[in-house]
């Protein structure tokens, strides 16, 4: 019966972020657009991408191996074992399964490292200094992640993301410092991973500002469209654990169609007022050069760090 | 047990082998060191001698006539010999110490060696008498300075002047502190004919080619055949 | 069946004269040297049988100048072992040396004369009771060796054999002192003087601690010569590294035990007295000295002879704080260690001389494409390396370990003095040895590979053979040899 | 049984290391080289049959013992833990082993095969003895042989200037090792009065001292920075066998050596700081310094300054939690340093192999100048690439297994009442993270740059795939990595550990899955259509290899971003036509990464010494007279002691 609970679990949430990832991009988009006095795309606009894509021939480059094949594949894979363990809308069954928090950490690190691998593959220029600049930055960001799901850790008892969002939900704490400073963390560890401004340029093909999309500039067709599916995944399971940690509410833990269209929609909301606000941050700052982000990401370390400093003396 | 009168002669004795090794100490020319030496081993003997008269032991008698056949004799004409065909004449060149400076030096070592022998041997019954303990630490100081004369003179043979003061120090040494057994005596002796000899070969072949020193060496066997290599290398370091 | 002593010292004098006078007569290099293999043999059987047969400890008749006790036939065994490996590699490194010009066949006869007479005095030196009779033996064993290193046609030999000569003869001088101290003690205390070391022991403890403790110090000075203590070493260096190989191996396998052996003796009797603890110390600071000293140099040789002849000063050093430390294991052990140390060092020298041979030089600037021209002094050199520098499996591993600990259990600032000597020590052989093996010359045009005779190459094997097997296996005989020393000098 | 196959694994090793020595003499070189490498397999599966099955019946084992006199006495004892690190020993000896017998043909000296294999041999069966050593005295015996048998492996290519330098390096250090061992462990039996391990006493002031020593003797070996610095010496200098054996064993049987002690020692919290302390610098600059690196075995030998650095941090991290009474904590602690030890072996062997097969093909070690060998050696490819990912601690991979346990025990550290440990331990924590991600991207660095895209030299494109033992040797490492990770949850229950671990066997299983899936709902969903095309060559005609990102390049930014730590170096020279330094001739700049501990620390310390032994050496330089003159000083000051004594 648990297993049959968990299964349900996992395709439901799965499937939510599969299908409703790419709508956070567009999202964003329009936000932004819409800072600068533009219009900008359709909501829609990402699906239709996508669709796109997949119609359209893949071309490889005779440099390229198997790595180049498999990449797409492998990171569209982690995402969706990762995407397991971030409910979006309803709690799981304690279960040691899915939801360990390092294992979430390292299914995306994987992903990076293929994603990195294949941009060196195709022997361009343009990807040799995506994956470069990819990793180095994942690099920095790491011990922030690391310390703040240490400190969100710390605060929930627990290292497994359900059993967190389960606390959070039965705390009610509507304004708790710990959680606070976490949730700037992790808003930093957002734009950080989802490659956006002032980190990286999602909108450019400039050779000096582009970091992910040089990438997989030599991905095309189908691979590109699943890269372009995984990273809108990934940001979404980014913003899940952002918003189911500071603003639980509405999350449940019952298999009933009411609570889930209850959680649903409040998971939407969230998520939307939580695009707005990335989108509305994105417009505000610039792009900034890539050897300042290391003071960046030594505030969020640092705030990373006094949450577990006000953890230990609390 | 030594009456009055000997103990005088033999502070007079043992104030003039201790001037001689001073001598040795200052001397720049050979013939008169070896001669100088040949003189304080004829002391050497007369106190031996006188000794002897004092205490009749026949021991001392042989010794006396031991010390004045090889040192007086033997070894200073052997040296003789040695020091004409190496044609050197005087030794100029000092290291560390000048002659005046090895003086004063050996002063301070006979202050010394009185320092550290007082306390000693003070518990030896023989040292109620004070010439007993005079004479050992001049014999003890006259060994130091020996050796002060072999590191500070360049020669091969001056050195083998010192070791012989050096030498003598020991025998005035023994003679004062007790009374070894005549073998013993010998043998001392024995040795030093025999480092002589082996100093003074060398020395030969310190300022002569290999060939002649070989020649030396093997008197007894014809001269090589074929012509030395000489080695290049140098090995101090 | 019970052997009386003037015969077995008998049977050993006329061995020795009789293969004197047949040298003498001899006039082919083969004879003299067979000769000079025999008189080892003879003197290596002969000390077996005694050891096996023999009352041990005897006393002569009458005067009580020889003694053959344990301590005495151990040093024997190891030497006349030496002297007989040492003779059957002459033959190929004296030939190879007249070959180039080293030493002229005329010095053949002289050789092995002196290297025979050199063996004797090593022997009587050993035997001797009276310890002025040591003295004198251990004198003659100077000057015997001294003819042998400055039998080669070399004027640096001369100068090297000068230093030896004085240095030792004038130290050795000190000795005697140290000695004529002794006599007045035993005279003034028992009314008649005795330099007899058995009689000594008998009665050390009721000598003056103060007078003995001087005479102990003027005795050390000259034995510490013969030894290579530091700062009375410099000889030893130059000596080993100037002399003909087999030489070499005898000078620091045999004649620096008789300086040890003399220390030794002296110090059974010194230990009786209440002064124990201060020549303890005195003895460990000098043997630190000579490590410190020994080991800071060999970090900075290039001449290979002279990099083994201070390895030698550090293995001396290490004895005196194995015997400072008095107690009845670390004198076991440094009995042991003596012998290791004597079989390695002569390996490493017998591995030198075939080099030397080889490149006319044992300088690291000459020496080229080891592995190409020697393999199999290449690869003795690398092992008796390991050996000198106790790695496990060499028999100095074992010995080391114990008096280490022995050192331990007085201070560990000693144990930790030690350990940094050793790894200079270490640091110097090992970086010595890769550099000089691996230094390679690919246009070195028409060097000729000099053929080692297998009379050169099996005492190399034997020794190290031996070393690498008691390093694993300890005789239960050697055990109670050992023992049966300790108990004699009696350490308690 | 067990009686039986230890016994056999000594025979058969002893088999292995005489024969070739016989065969090298009779002239039956290669033959007696794979017959004794094949009874080293035989061997090595007798160790392992013997070990695993201590290991799963967890039982302890004792040996034979044998004395050469009554103190100095060979006993051996095989427990848990012992057996642990034989099952490793064993495991990666095989597959080198199997790997060898192809890559010593491969060598240059013929002459010198043989011995390659034999020497071989005794230093891994030297390992086997220190691992079931239960006397100090049989540890430092055997201890002593593999540090002997290694540097002899090390320099077998004496000829070359850098094996020379590795050479020294390796001697001074692995002997200063030993004598901090020496040390620690005559300290200990001057408490104890015996060699057996068992009888260790405890006296907290005296085992501090010993703690001290063995840490220092044991970190050594291990490479712990900062006495790290022969492992990127050694390791490139010797052949990739040996290196393999040595970064995935040698190094281990140090760390087996600490946690033995430490388990045998009363702990004290300082110690687990100091370990945790080292642990994080040398995890952190091991990976920093690697990602400098483009020499690609030294790359790997810093690597392995870095896992030690992890595996010290579990260590460390189980003593603080173990002596603050979290039993639980402690022991996934040090099971994650245990198992990231076993790990470690297993894909640092894996990578030298493979590292060995290509520097083997192309011909140098140098990865600016690979490129392209996916297309041309494509199996080591992907041996290494799982090596790769092993290291690099992606799941399901078991290098990530480790590092989870390792990252759960910091996870816990509040239940730790003290906050100035907690804030050491979240420090420690942050730079662990660091490293583990830095370690990600020094592998797609070294995996990208040398496996993708064009080859960029000649030899990197003639060459050619590797002979097959030299693949199946570390395909099976591989087939461990894979099954390490993926089951690890149920070796451990097998074990009898339940540890809260995520069954890596279901997410191993998902990923999988949700790949295939994908695979086969593109083939459905997306079009087939493919098409090859030439890489965009910014308007040049062709792509060139010159136009590829190089490895340089590729850590630029990190280098940037941490050039505090990579501390460069300019120098300069001029040359001029004059004497006064007026008219310029010509000249040369150079800017230079410093190798900041050996310029700051090794050479200085080197110096001192080289300073003091010239002085020494000056002061015996003269003639008789300067001896006789020290003779005669010292013979003064003798008259003084007596004066003073009297």
């Amino acid at each position: 019966m648990d297993y049959l609970a968990l299964i349900a679990y996992g395709i439901l949430n799965m499937l939510f972020v599969l299908l409703i990832s790419p709508l956070f991009i567009s999202l964003i988009k329009i936000v932004k657009a819409h800072a600068q006095k533009r219009k900008g795309p359709p909501l829609l606009q990402t699906y239709r991408n996508l669709a796109k894509l997949l119609k359209k021939e893949t071309v490889y480059s005779s440099n390229s191996s198997w790595i180049m094949r498999a990449t797409p594949l492998v990171n569209v894979a982690a995402i969706l074992v990762a995407s397991l363990f971030v409910p979006m809308i309803i709690i799981p069954q304690p279960t040691d399964l899915v939801g360990n928090i390092i294992l979430f950490l390292y299914l995306l690190a994987m992903a990076k490292f293929f994603m990195a691998l294949s941009g060196l593959d195709a022997g361009s220029t343009f990807g040799g200094m995506g994956s470069s600049r990819e990793m180095a930055i994942s690099a920095l960001i790491e011990p922030v992640v690391i310390v703040v799901f240490a400190a969100m850790a710390f605060a929930f008892k627990t290292i497994n993301l359900p059993d967190m969002f389960r606390d959070a939900l039965a705390s009610n704490v509507l304004i708790d410092p710990v959680i606070i400073l976490i949730s700037i963390s992790l808003f930093i560890i957002i734009i950080v991973e989802s490659a956006r401004v002032p980190v990286d340029n999602p909108e450019t093909h400039l050779e000096l500002t582009m970091i992910h999309e040089a990438m997989i500039l030599e991905q095309s067709g189908k691979n590109l469209a699943m890269m372009e599916l995984s990273s809108a995944m990934k940001q979404l399971l980014l913003m899940g654990v952002l918003i189911n940690i500071l603003v639980p509410w509405g999350l449940t833990a019952d298999f009933t169609p009411q609570a889930i269209l209850i959680s649903l929609g409040a998971f939407l909301l969230k998520a939307v007022i939580l695009a707005v606000i990335i989108g509305l941050f994105e417009s505000s700052c610039a792009k900034s050069r890539l050897f300042r982000l290391p003071g960046l990401f030594a505030i969020a370390l640092f705030l990373a760090i006094i949450t577990l400093i006000i953890e230990v003396f609390a | 047990m030594i009456i009055a009168p000997v103990e005088n002669v033999a502070q007079i004795l043992i104030v003039l082998i201790l001037a001689t090794a001073a001598v040795i100490i200052m001397k720049r020319d050979i013939r008169s060191l070896i001669k100088t030496y040949a003189f304080q081993s004829l002391l050497l003997a007369v106190m031996a001698l006188l000794l002897f008269s004092a205490t009749g032991s026949l021991t001392l008698l042989y010794l006396a006539i031991i010390i004045i056949v090889s040192k007086v004799l033997i070894i200073p004409r052997f040296m003789g010999i040695v020091a004409k065909r190496l044609n050197i004449k005087r030794d100029v060149k000092f290291h560390f110490l000048s002659p005046t400076t090895s003086l004063l030096a050996s002063i301070v070592i006979i202050l010394f060696v009185y320092l550290s022998f007082s306390s000693l041997l003070s518990e030896l019954n023989r040292f109620n008498s004070s010439i007993f303990f005079l004479g050992a630490t001049v014999g003890m100081s006259i060994v130091f300075m020996g050796m002060i004369v072999i590191f500070t003179r360049k020669q091969t043979i001056t050195n083998i002047v010192g070791y012989l003061t050096m030498e003598n120090g020991v025998v005035l040494f023994s003679l004062f502190l007790t009374e070894l057994p005549l073998l013993i005596e010998v043998l001392i002796i024995v040795d030093l004919i025999m480092l002589t000899l082996i100093a003074t070969i060398l020395a030969f072949g310190i300022d002569s080619t290999i060939e002649e020193f070989h020649n030396r060496l093997n008197p007894f066997i014809s001269p090589p055949k074929e012509t030395p290599q000489k080695q290049s290398e140098d090995d101090e370091q | 069946m019970t052997l009386s002593l003037n015969m077995i010292l008998a049977v050993y004098a006329l061995a020795g004269v009789a293969v004197l006078a047949l040298t003498v007569f001899s006039k082919s290099h083969r004879t003299m040297n067979i000769l000079s293999i025999v008189l080892p043999a003879v003197y290596l059987v002969l000390t077996l049988f005694t050891l096996t047969y023999g009352a041990i400890p005897t006393y002569s008749l009458g005067g009580n100048y020889f003694l053959i006790d344990h301590l005495s036939l151990y040093e024997i065994m190891i030497c006349s072992f030496l002297f007989l490996l040492a003779a059957l590699y002459s033959y190929g490194y004296i030939e190879g040396s007249i070959e180039i010009h080293e030493m002229d066949r005329s010095s053949l006869k002289l050789f092995y004369v002196a290297f025979n007479l050199l063996l004797m005095a090593i022997t009587y030196a050993f035997f001797a009771d009276n310890l002025a009779l040591f003295w004198i033996l251990a004198e003659l064993t100077t000057a015997f060796s001294a003819v042998l290193i400055v039998i080669m046609n070399a004027p640096k030999n001369i100068g090297a054999t000068l230093k030896y000569v004085f240095i030792t003869s004038t130290c050795m001088l000190f000795s005697f002192i140290g000695l004529i101290l002794i006599f007045t003690l035993t005279e003034n205390n028992l009314g008649s003087g005795t330099l007899n070391w058995s009689t000594l022991m008998s009665v050390a403890s009721t000598l003056s601690p103060g007078i003995m403790f001087a005479a102990f110090i003027f005795t050390f000075v000259g034995f510490a010569a013969k030894s290579g203590i530091v700062p009375f070493h410099a000889w030893l260096p130059s000596a080993h590294s100037k002399a003909p190989a087999p030489v070499s191996a005898i000078l620091s396998g045999c004649v620096t035990s008789v300086g040890i052996y003399g220390i030794i003796r002296v110090y059974a009797i010194a230990s009786q007295t209440s002064e124990l603890p201060k020549i303890s110390w005195f003895l460990i600071a000098f043997g630190l000295i000579s490590m410190v000293v020994a080991a800071l140099t060999m970090l900075n040789q290039v001449n290979l002879k002279k990099l083994i002849g201070y390895s030698t000063v550090e293995n001396m050093g290490f004895l005196l704080v194995g015997l400072g430390l008095g107690t009845s294991l670390a004198i076991f052990w440094m009995l042991f260690y003596t012998l290791a140390h004597a079989f390695t060092k002569a390996s490493l020298f017998f591995s030198a001389g075939i080099l030397h041979h080889q490149y006319k030089s044992v300088r690291m600037e000459h020496i080229k494409n080891v592995f190409k021209f020697q393999p199999f002094a290449a690869w003795s050199l690398i092992l008796g390396g390991v050996a000198i520098i106790g790695m496990p499996l060499s028999a100095i591993f074992l010995p080391k370990i114990e008096i280490l600990l022995q050192s331990a259990e007085l201070s560990p600032y000693l144990l930790l003095g030690l350990l940094t000597v050793f790894l200079f020590v270490a640091a110097g052989f090992g970086i010595f040895l890769i550099k000089l093996l691996s230094r390679k010359d690919e246009d070195a045009p028409g060097v000729k590979r000099y053929e080692a005779s297998l009379g050169m190459k099996i005492p190399i094997v034997v020794l190290l053979i031996a070393v690498f097997a008691l390093g694993v296996f300890f005789p239960q005989q050697l055990t109670d040899l050992l023992n049966s020393i300790v108990s004699e000098l009696g350490i308690r | 049984m067990l009686e039986f196959l230890f016994p056999l694994g000594l025979a058969a090793f002893f088999l292995a290391v005489v024969v070739p020595l016989v065969g090298s003499k009779i002239g039956a070189g290669k033959v007696t080289r794979q017959a004794s490498l094949i009874a080293t397999i035989v061997a090595c599966g007798a160790i392992l049959a013997f070990a695993l099955e201590i290991v799963f019946s967890n039982q302890s084992f004792s040996l034979f013992v044998y004395q050469i006199t009554p103190q100095f006495q060979f006993s051996f004892l095989v427990d848990r833990l012992a057996a642990f690190f034989l099952t490793l020993i064993a495991v990666v000896s095989l597959a080198v082993a199997i790997y060898s017998i192809s890559y010593v043909e491969h060598t240059e000296h013929e002459e010198r095969k043989n011995l390659i294999v034999s020497f071989m041999n005794i230093f891994i069966v030297s390992m086997v003895l220190v691992v079931a050593s239960f006397s100090m005295f049989s540890f430092l015996f055997f201890w002593e042989i593999m540090a002997l048998s290694s540097f002899l492996l090390v320099m077998s290519e004496f000829e070359k200037k850098e094996t020379q330098k590795a050479g020294i390096f390796y001697f001074v250090m692995t002997h200063l090792s030993t004598l901090f061992l020496l040390f620690a462990f005559l300290f200990i039996y001057t408490v104890t009065g015996t060699f057996d391990m068992g009888q260790i006493r405890a006296e907290p002031l005296i085992t501090s001292v010993a703690f001290v020593f063995l840490f220092l003797g044991f970190g050594i070996k291990a490479g712990i920075i900062p006495f790290h610095k022969w492992l990127p010496y050694a390791h490139p200098a010797s052949p990739s066998n040996i290196s393999a054996l040595m970064s995935g064993v040698m190094i281990k049987v140090a760390v087996y050596g600490l946690i033995r002690f430490l388990l045998l020692l009363p702990m004290q919290t300082w110690w687990g700081i100091l370990i945790l302390a080292a642990g994080t610098t040398s995890a952190v600059l091991g990976v920093i310094y690697a990602l400098k690196e483009h020499d690609i075995k030294r790359l790997l030998a810093y690597h392995s300054i870095e896992n030690i650095g992890i595996i010290l941090i579990g260590v460390g991290l189980y003593v603080i939690f173990s002596l603050a009474g979290f039993e639980a904590i402690a022991f996934l602690a040090l099971a994650g340093a245990l198992f990231h030890t076993l790990n470690h072996a297993i894909f640092k062997s894996l990578l030298f192999m493979t590292s060995g097969s290509i520097v083997n093909a192309t011909g140098t070690r140098n990865i600016e100048e690979m490129g392209g060998l996916i297309k041309r050696m494509p199996k080591t490819a992907l041996l290494f690439l799982i090596g790769a990912v092993s290291i690099s601690a992606l799941p399901p991979f078991n290098g990530f297994v480790s590092e989870l346990m390792i990252f759960q025990a910091f996870f816990q550290s509040t239940v730790l009442a003290n906050p100035f440990l907690e804030v050491i331990l979240i420090s420690s924590l942050a730079v662990f993270a660091l490293t583990s991600a830095l370690a990600a991207a020094c592998f797609v660095k070294a995996f990208g740059i040398t496996f993708l895209a064009l080859p960029r030299s000649e030899e990197a494109k003639e060459a050619k795939e590797s002979p097959k033992l030299m693949i199946i040797g570390p395909a099976i490492l591989a087939a461990m990595c894979v099954a390490l990770g993926v089951l690890s949850l149920q070796l451990f229950s097998v074990l009898g550990f339940s540890f809260p671990l995520p069954n890596m066997l279901f997410i191993g299983a998902l990923l999988s899955g949700f790949y295939v899936f994908t695979f086969a709902a593109l083939r459905e969903v997306a079009s087939r259509r493919e098409r090859i095309a030439e890489t965009w060559g910014c308007g040049f005609p062709t792509q060139t290899s010159k136009m590829e990102y190089t490895a340089s390049g590729f850590s630029e930014p990190i280098v940037t971003i941490l050039k505090s730590i990579f501390r460069t170096q300019k120098k300069s020279e001029r040359n001029y036509y004059d004497d006064k330094g007026v008219i310029f001739k010509d000249g040369k700049a150079e800017i230079h990464l410093m190798n900041f501990f050996e310029e700051r620390l090794y050479m200085p310390v080197a110096n001192i010494v080289r300073k003091v032994s010239l002085k020494v050496n000056n002061l015996q330089r003269g003639d008789v007279d300067l001896h006789v003159a020290y003779a005669f000083a010292t013979i003064v000051v003798f008259l003084l002691i007596i004066w003073w004594f009297a």
